[in-house]
């Protein structure tokens, strides 16, 4: 994939046109039901996918290496950033836990931009990289509740832990993911076809009306965003890079063809901004929303699509030959 | 003119992931009558907000309940952990009803 | 159809999946303006779809056979349910005057997943039908007031009674199902070419996201419910069953195709859970919202996915050689 | 400052399917201005709801006017058969104004 | 294209359903975050392929000429427009500044709408006429509120000035309009190919949908004008004849193909009902938008679907042979 | 129980357009608080609305502050003129907050 190649591309193109729309100070608007009902689309459309694709070609052995690689990169990745957050970033440890778990999970639309991206390429990553995608989601909450607590010596009330709990398992891009992702592997090709002018002929066309409205978000956010500091704003550059690298090498040392590596980069790289933050308002209220947001969503997230992807994707297709 | 008696309105605006709490705080003090309205927006000493969350993370939602003095008492009581963790705005004002006895 | 068949389908599957994640009780929710517009979508599909098939068809005999049982299915269906609520359900006049005002009208949701699973059964109905889907909406409507009325001595003023027919037969759902029927026969075949790829490839996408969302409202329903006994639970799965059968057989007895005898069927055997409860909300104010939506969308609506469906198939097939 | 007169607001929550009639029975009193505003769900004596109904027979809409004393005794009045028969929420309260000419 | 074929076509049919609905006093309505996601999704799509268009084929002169043409129609067409209002009409200058900056702006669904009709009657206007259209939306802004404060001797303050050209440059419908018709030349047809299905193959169902809310919001618009006096309603219909025929002349004369001569005369003939009525909010607080939005939405509009597009057609083609 | 003050709460009706002017305007004044809240329709003097604009040109929103009184007044004043031109409706009432210092 050429370093150009994505700024010809309509998805990515939408976004930036979104961006810029939010720099001008234009006052174009997705309005919030659709932005909300396009997201879950994506998210059934992908899960889909992928479990029709593991439909067709059986459950290859890379599931389980993915899988159990991106459990421990999603509990792992919060100690290494909590650390750079207290010490380059000057944070507090609230803070820095609040957002080190957001580092640890993952962005969906960063993952399905990837995915679009990966296919032009002609190294589409397999359809069980989704359940790695899933699996992400929650376990760098724990990590980064358990930093954050441990460092302010706080506990949490009981109530509190199971209504979290709760929110976290079955939270509903958790739940529509994991369940779309069973019905692909349930209903396989066939009857995946008649559904099939929606969730793949749709897909790409949903995906730049989505991302036009992501770029509107994200820089609206960052320009709200009062607490970021220098320091921190280089850490939301620096730290995707670094564990975009972490999950390509680790993606190619167990085995994985070059899109599913580039994949697990890309996973590692993302930052959440839909299950984590709702779990921080319950959990760390004390954490400031107009921070993490702004790390994730106002930067990394747009690093991401215009430039960490390729790059993850040049060294996944370095390591993988 | 037909007959009102007072009462008092409690307004909590709530983030949407506490707002199962509240609502189950509000029913176990012995509210048995609230509404809920929606949000856009707005400012507060934490910044600037609007509902474009696709999570939901930061919309809020007004709690609204006419209920007695005593009650509401009780509620704002028991609230009071949380209104001050997670930082909840509360406004209690005075109004007429018809038909009281809906609203104790 | 086998009766494991729709279980491998992505509709119902898609629709067990709300249904899964309303009984976690995941926070999974489409927004409501999204619900209500996947709803409008599919009535103007179903109905243009329709319309189009009368044009490439001609008009048949059946339809007028298959138009007058419809009338009267609406009409007299309401009459035996009110005495099962009344006796065996324990329901006062009002109540089961309501109740019944619904079990006479049809799901639309109903009729449309039924078309699907008739479609892919090789049995599809008739164009027709869809005429006999918006002639049923309403007549239940007055039998089921005038049992409420004449049993409880009630009369209506006449202010209520202009603006509830106003509601009734100008209702929103009926003038875009009828509407779009017309449409479909004055365009026809050659001029609905250009919009079929969102009425005719969108159609079993957008049913399947809404079937998720039906899935999560029936069970959220029924959750809520606080009036519903075991005998009135007991009819809402009984009553849909002695409809589904009475309706497959006047189809029969008509001359109906299968596939056509079976949609009536499915026609009777549904329960209304848009036009008629705003119906009652207006006109039987003292009956409870509570208990006609948990009968009507709790229990009968996914009954009749799941099971109803393929059970009224199975009929006609057998009533139909 | 701003000059303010005093009037009073009365809000009522309505059933959808209700709405127009409390519209034209609020123009019948002579109240010449009023503002409709959303809800989302809540509880109640019938129990909870939340407007996840297709059909909107379940959502409710606030209806809010500012008027004055006497104009809103003459709606409570109008309304009190439908305030009784539909169950509606009916709540005044007072309120300042300015340009109070705008609000009779 | 006969005086028939229209009444024929679903985009059409579904618009005179939306109107009948409405003037029966029917509930049907389509929630407003869809008619607003609906807008978008146009001006998106007409925006990409009339830039796609233009990668195609280069930029012909025909653009040049067009682009002056559009710019000279939207800054001139107020005035005779205004002295209309004022004489005829017997408006006020306030208000007659304000209806006359409706008038020399566009309305995109009309346009689209009469790009949908020139195409099946095999004279489709040329991509850059998109081009056209979003130079069409501000100049009539200035020249109409000039018109009105020169009348009313009033000057606005600075800081409402600059909020307002603000407001009008960066517009969301223009920024979107020429942000599509950007991203569909820098990508050209094959990048365009992926996404085409949700930008070509949905266009014209979605279409359909949208035009049944405009005759729906039109036609209640309409019922609630107060202010619209049987001089004005003339004007409502005679303004946007004199302005089509002028619009397709002035086509001709710069030698546009017949269909971008068509588009031209129709774009002189509509009527903004988008960016315009928020402008004058802002800045002539004093007029009546029950009055502009009555007179561009409820008459000119349907007007021209129904009517003014075929006859502009026409002319066009008599003057292009 | 929780101690409470007086405050007053502030609300306009302020056209879609004109809400950045009017939230710049607030923050001027010194209130460094607000709520955003929608609106679906009205009847006004100039007649009929409903929010189905899709321009936004007649969409209205509530702008909701609870503030000190003397900040309140300082905010009719300064929005006087943007009241009288644009004819917006602004209503004041008396409330009692918790954690008062939040709501200078
Ligand atoms: N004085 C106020 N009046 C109205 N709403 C307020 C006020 N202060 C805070 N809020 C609302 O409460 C939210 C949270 O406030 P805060 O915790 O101060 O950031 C704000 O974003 C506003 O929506
Ligand atoms: N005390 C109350 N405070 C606020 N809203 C209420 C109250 N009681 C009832 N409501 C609202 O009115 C609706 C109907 O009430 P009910 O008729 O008691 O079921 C409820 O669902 C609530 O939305
Ligand atoms: N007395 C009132 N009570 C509540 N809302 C009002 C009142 N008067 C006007 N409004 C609202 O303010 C809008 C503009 O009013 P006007 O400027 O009088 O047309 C109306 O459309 C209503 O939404
Ligand atoms: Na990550
Ligand atoms: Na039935
Ligand atoms: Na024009």
């Amino acid at each position: 994939m050429s370093f150009v190649e994505p700024f010809l591309s309509p998805v990515i193109l939408f976004f930036l046109l979104g961006a810029f729309a939010a720099l001008a100070r234009s006052d174009l608007a997705i309005p919030e039901p659709i932005a909300k009902a396009m997201s879950l689309y994506l998210m059934a459309a992908i899960g889909l996918k992928g479990g029709v694709s593991v439909a067709a070609h059986g459950l290859e052995a890379g599931l389980i290496w993915a899988a159990l690689a991106a459990l421990a990169l999603s509990f792992l990745i919060p100690i290494p950033v909590f650390g750079l957050l207290r010490g380059f970033g000057r944070l507090d440890s609230t803070n820095a836990g609040a957002v080190a778990a957001h580092y640890g999970s993952v962005s969906v639309v960063t993952y399905v931009t990837a995915t679009e991206m990966l296919r032009i390429a002609g190294t589409p990553p397999a359809g069980y990289m989704v359940a790695a995608l899933a699996l992400m989601e929650t376990p760098a909450i724990v990590t980064g509740l358990l930093l954050a607590r441990r460092a302010s010596g706080a506990t949490a009330r009981v109530d509190e832990r199971s209504g979290l709990w709760h929110e976290v398992l079955l939270n509903g891009a958790v739940v529509l993911l994991v369940g779309s992702f069973v019905i692909g592997m349930i209903a396989g090709p066939d009857r995946f076809a008649p559904v099939a002018p929606v969730f793949e002929g749709g897909f790409r066309g949903i995906l730049c009306l989505f991302l036009l409205d992501m770029g509107l978000i994200a820089v609206r956010r960052l320009r709200e965003a009062r607490a970021l500091t220098v320091r921190l704003a280089t850490l939301a550059l620096l730290i995707p890079v670094a564990n975009g690298m972490l999950g390509v090498a680790v993606g190619s040392a167990i085995g994985l063809d070059i899109g599913s590596a580039a994949a697990l980069g890309v996973l590692a790289a993302s930052a959440s901004y839909i299950a984590v933050p709702a779990a921080m308002r319950l959990a760390l209220p004390a954490a400031d929303p107009g921070l993490y947001l702004a790390m994730s969503l106002g930067i990394t997230f747009p690093f991401n699509v215009v430039i960490g992807i390729p790059l993850i994707a040049t060294v996944a297709r370095m390591l993988g030959t | 003119m037909t007959d009102t008696v007072e009462r008092v309105r409690v307004e909590i605006l709530v983030d949407q992931p506490l707002l199962r709490r509240v609502e189950q705080i509000a029913r176990d003090v012995g509210i048995n009558g609230y509404t809920l309205l929606p949000s856009l927006g707005g400012l507060g000493a934490s910044g600037p907000w609007r509902d474009d969350q696709l999570s939901g993370a930061q919309a809020k939602i007004l709690f609204l309940t006419i209920t007695s003095r005593t009650r509401a008492e009780r509620l704002t009581d028991t609230l009071s952990d949380l209104l001050d963790s997670h930082g909840l705005l509360l406004v209690i004002s005075r109004v007429e009803v018809v038909r009281g006895a809906k609203f104790e």
